[in-house]
């Protein structure tokens, strides 16, 4: 029914990325998407998208794990893709029956899909070689607002608990007969499971914050953490930022 | 007898690789109460969804009343089995109890009159009548429990499969939910099939008891599985109170072979010995009582001490 | 999907987006604060948002395709204000650990989902003080489902405007989103309304626009 | 003895007017184990909630060593009394085990060295060294209820405050856990309050015994409570096993006048009768055993038959 979110799954591999400093890898990785995502131009969004690939290729996560990740991006982008190919006003260069590709439409869309999958790909190297606590001490350290960086901490871990309730909820509705259509009863039976959710996880946000209270909470957690930032992080990081921003500039150069 | 439930070679990996289940075999005949016991996060849930279709595998084969369940649709096989889920909150989510024991039978594709009626009966089977209005999620815990039972057995399957019915539960409750349980199955002829901790619980609800853990490390009577002290502590599990006792009136020599398990043949044991022995049992101290009581007490004793 | 993707967005939008986001926060953080500690919200909010965040995960099928709900609506309802610092943490897990959506777009679809979540708490906040109530629980439900709906309409008409700042060559583009977003309107406006029904009759304190707890 | 917890004449009532606690008085002295037992519903979690000044109620008073709670603030009484939901679920809220049982030394205001060692030595206690890293949300359930034993133990609260913890876990996971809150007792001198339904393991868990139901019915040591068999069945209640046991041998002639209550008393209570008998006990059956026998059954019975 529901996957599980695990981003995080290979973050005990061993790479020149798992070893890059958290603070310095966000900040690097970033700057880069940041960059990535507004080049202009089809041939420097491929050098992008190489880039992106062999950041991927360092930090060792398989292949077919991160394809499985995209299938949401890929399916909003193709789409768009299409539809772009087919509608963008300009230069036909093929024709279906009554639909024309366009040259202008094809390079926009190739320009889009390059940028957007670079982007995703580049997520793997940032978040998915550190484990998604130490993304959240990370942003801590780097004066995130506490309170948004503690709703993304408790937020995280409920999602596991909540994933495990619904499905359990879900599982007791299907061995009892049901069927996930599309029909105004079946829409209402979710309805109410999905009250249901809410209900219990109300009733647990109540709990928890006794359980937070009564070990002494009072608005602030702090963690303790062991980041230690040396000279070859910030040699990354600044390798990293220097070829984001060369992506821009390199345009002057080229013909 | 014929065989209710027949698995065989059932093997369950989830999709992070746990492997919950191997080669797991088992056959429960018509009319039986058996139950399935083991340690935290030995498959025993991950087991009891097999039964009615809600996950396979395709290492291993479920079959219900000879026919396995990969070749029919699952309207067919819930009509068949029953789940009933550990916690009461999965399983009630409509927003009265009617509706809730309605919504098995409606899923069935039942006619109205025929919902009403089995509704009217499931409630009055559990001793709720009176309470169609409720809102399931007000009522007290053993309440839910007893609603949860109710809404599985408006659909009338032929086996029901209960996951720790007795967890949770006060005393009275429990003992409540056990007698329901005993009453399905002989009066209605409903197959049981239960997996739980609760080993006190066992010899009154089982006439017979696998052990599993990830795969069937032991099959038999209750009597059976609770003499063997190794099966047991290398699972985690425990005798009932009263074996203990008698294991300990062993040393004190009274004599018996098969150790009660329950208040009830505690009381059959003690009669017949006395009957057998003439009317009298004698208990004494010998010089080995001590050493064997000690040795006993080191038997149970599951905890490392630190 | 109401999610723009990384990559589509021009540096103005983007940068906009993430004005607008930020100042929205900010905003909400602070009045819901003058109002009391938000200390016990925090932890509160939270697991609010990982209900939400599982219940978006829910697929229906249309047709060959499968939607995922968006659910902005009954955030709003159920959330107050405080639905737009929810929803933004909410993408940001989904950007990170599913790949929806996208990093540099968190603050345009923060703006594309959180907006409409005001929006259908004013709605729904109104229309329970104007409307007479008769039976509390089908009322509920009515203005759910009128919110629930109302609220995907805006989020895909702020999705549509977005992308109009592309230029109007992305006319086709805009129209076939609209197009697909139809059924959902229908189903999420289902949906909605049956949740606040049942929260009405079971937990009707959870609900923040009647008046309860939280404002 | 220094009394750890005084409650007066306290009063709790939800905001949807559920009256939960009705005048309730209680005292637990320092380096006791106090059990409460009670029905589903009676109260129990709402009241250990009051004992740590979660829950306050402007209707009576709690004093934790003679400090009355209304008037310190909550940094000072968690210092002293910590609590263990239970759901461990409720409670690791954190994104690593490590971070968890840090958690609550670090709002205790302990410097980072400091809270180290503290976590070090709870894990060590729990058996748990080497699982720092975990996330909570991979554990397996019984693990999960220790680490949420460590996540309080970490604070080294005087007074322990137990809801369930022996619920849903496996018979040898359920021993490890009675053992390690004896051994926190009688060590660590920690005073331990626990609210269950498990009336086997209260005569090893708890020294005295309180029986609530909105109110505090009754009071004593298990012996006293357990051989109260009207206010056991009045409040969904039952004995523990073998004291079950010893009432049937009652009836077969054995001599007791206090039923014991686990299996080490019973040990005890055998070789003592035997000696005081001059080395012999004898068991028999008369004309009125069976009667006797019968009658006790139906004490026994809880439940209703349909
Ligand atoms: N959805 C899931 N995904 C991955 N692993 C799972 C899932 N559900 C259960 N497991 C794992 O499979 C194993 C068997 O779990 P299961 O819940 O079947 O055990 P159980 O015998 O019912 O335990 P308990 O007595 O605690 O209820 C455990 O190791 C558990 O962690
Ligand atoms: N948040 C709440 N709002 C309203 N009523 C509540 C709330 N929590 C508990 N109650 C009610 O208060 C009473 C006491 O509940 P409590 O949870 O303290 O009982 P308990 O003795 O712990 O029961 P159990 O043995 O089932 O855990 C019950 O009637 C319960 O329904
Ligand atoms: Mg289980
Ligand atoms: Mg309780």
């Amino acid at each position: 029914m529901i996957e599980y979110p695990e981003i995080d799954r290979y973050a005990s591999l061993d790479s020149p990325l798992h070893l890059f400093d958290p603070r310095a890898k966000l900040i690097a990785f970033l700057f880069l998407i940041f960059s990535v995502v507004l080049i202009p131009d089809l041939k420097i969004a491929f050098i992008g998208l190489f880039f992106a690939i062999f950041m991927l290729i360092l930090s060792r996560i398989p292949l077919t794990f991160v394809l499985s990740y995209m299938k949401w991006v890929a399916m909003f982008v193709l789409s768009f893709f299409i539809i772009l190919a087919f509608t963008f006003p300009g230069e036909e260069i093929a024709e279906f029956y009554f639909l024309s590709i366009t040259a202008e439409g094809l390079y926009t869309g190739s320009l889009i899909t390059i940028r957007a999958f670079s982007a995703v790909i580049l997520i793997f190297p940032m978040i998915g070689t550190m484990r998604f606590d130490t993304t959240i001490k990370a942003l801590d350290r780097l004066k995130v607002p506490n309170s948004l960086v503690q709703m993304l901490m408790f937020t995280y871990r409920y999602i596991f608990v909540f994933v495990d309730e619904f499905q359990r909820i879900w599982t007791a509705m299907e061995s009892r007969g049901f069927k996930l259509r599309t029909t105004l009863y079946a829409l209402r039976t979710i309805g109410n499971a999905m009250g249901m959710l809410f209900v219990r996880s109300y009733e647990r946000a109540e709990r928890v914050y006794q359980a937070m209270r009564s070990r002494g909470y009072t608005g602030n957690p702090k963690t303790l953490v062991e980041f230690e930032i040396r000279m070859k992080d910030y040699l990354l990081a600044v390798s990293i930022i220097g070829f984001a921003v060369s992506l821009h500039t390199i345009s002057f150069f080229l013909p | 007898m014929k065989e209710a439930i027949t698995v065989r070679d059932l093997n369950y990996m989830y999709s992070d690789g746990t492997r919950a289940l191997e080669d797991v075999n088992m056959a429960v005949y018509e009319g039986e109460r058996v139950a399935i016991v083991g340690p935290n996060g030995a498959g025993k849930t991950t087991f009891l969804l097999h039964l009615n279709g809600i996950l396979h595998s395709t290492e291993g084969q479920v079959e219900v009343f000879g026919t396995s369940l990969g070749k029919v649709k699952r309207e067919e096989i819930i009509k068949d089995v029953g789940l009933v889920f550990q916690d009461p909150d999965d399983q009630l989510f409509m927003p009265t109890l009617f509706d809730d024991l309605a919504f098995g039978p409606m899923n069935l594709g039942l006619k109205e009159d025929e919902v009403r009626e089995r509704v009217k009966k499931a409630l009055l089977l559990l001793g709720l009548s009176g309470y169609e209005n409720r809102c399931p999620h007000h009522l007290s815990y053993g309440e839910k429990k007893k609603a949860s039972l109710a809404a599985v057995m408006s659909m009338e399957p032929r086996i029901l499969v209960l996951d720790e019915p007795t967890a949770n539960l006060d005393p009275r409750s429990r003992a409540e939910l056990i007698g329901i349980i005993k009453e399905l199955n002989e009066r209605e002829g409903t197959t049981i099939v239960i997996a739980t901790h609760d080993v006190n619980a066992v010899p009154a609800l089982a006439n017979r008891v696998y052990v599993l853990n990830k795969r069937i490390i032991a099959e038999g009577t209750s009597q059976k599985i609770f003499s063997d002290f190794e099966l047991l502590r290398a699972n985690n599990l425990e005798v009932p109170e009263i074996s203990k006792l008698f294991e300990v009136l062993q040393c004190f020599g009274y004599n018996c072979e098969e150790l009660p398990l329950s208040i009830d043949e505690a009381i059959e044991h003690l009669t017949r010995t006395v009957e057998v022995n003439g009317g009298h049992i004698h208990l004494h101290v010998h010089e080995h009582t001590h050493d064997e009581v000690k040795k006993l007490k080191s038997k149970y004793e599951h905890h490392k001490t630190f | 999907m109401v999610h723009i993707s990384d990559g589509v967005l021009s540096l103005p939008v983007l940068a906009a987006g993430w004005a607008i986001t930020i100042a929205l926060i900010a905003i909400t953080l602070w009045w819901s604060k003058r109002k009391g500690s938000i200390v016990e919200e925090i932890p509160k909010l939270s697991v609010m948002t990982a209900a939400f965040f599982v219940a978006s995960l829910i697929h229906i099928a249309i047709g060959p395709t499968s939607v995922h709900l968006i659910l902005s609506g009954l955030v709003g309802v159920i959330l107050g204000i405080l639905a737009y610092p929810a929803i933004f943490i909410g993408l940001i897990l989904q950007a990170f650990l599913f790949g929806h959506g996208g990093v540099t777009v968190l603050g345009v679809n923060t703006i594309d989902m959180g907006i409409p979540a005001l929006v259908a708490y004013g709605i729904f906040k109104a229309g329970n003080k104007l409307i007479p109530s008769e039976s509390l629980t089908s009322k509920a439900g009515l203005l759910g489902a009128l919110t629930g709906g109302i609220a995907v309409a805006l989020a895909v008409s702020l999705t549509a405007g977005m992308l109009y700042t592309l230029g109007k060559e992305y006319t086709w583009a805009i129209k076939a989103l609209i197009i697909y977003h139809i059924p959902i309107i229908v189903i999420e406006a289902i949906i909605v309304g049956s949740v606040v029904a049942f929260l009405v009759k079971v937990k009707p304190e959870l609900i923040g626009s009647l008046g309860g707890e939280k404002e």
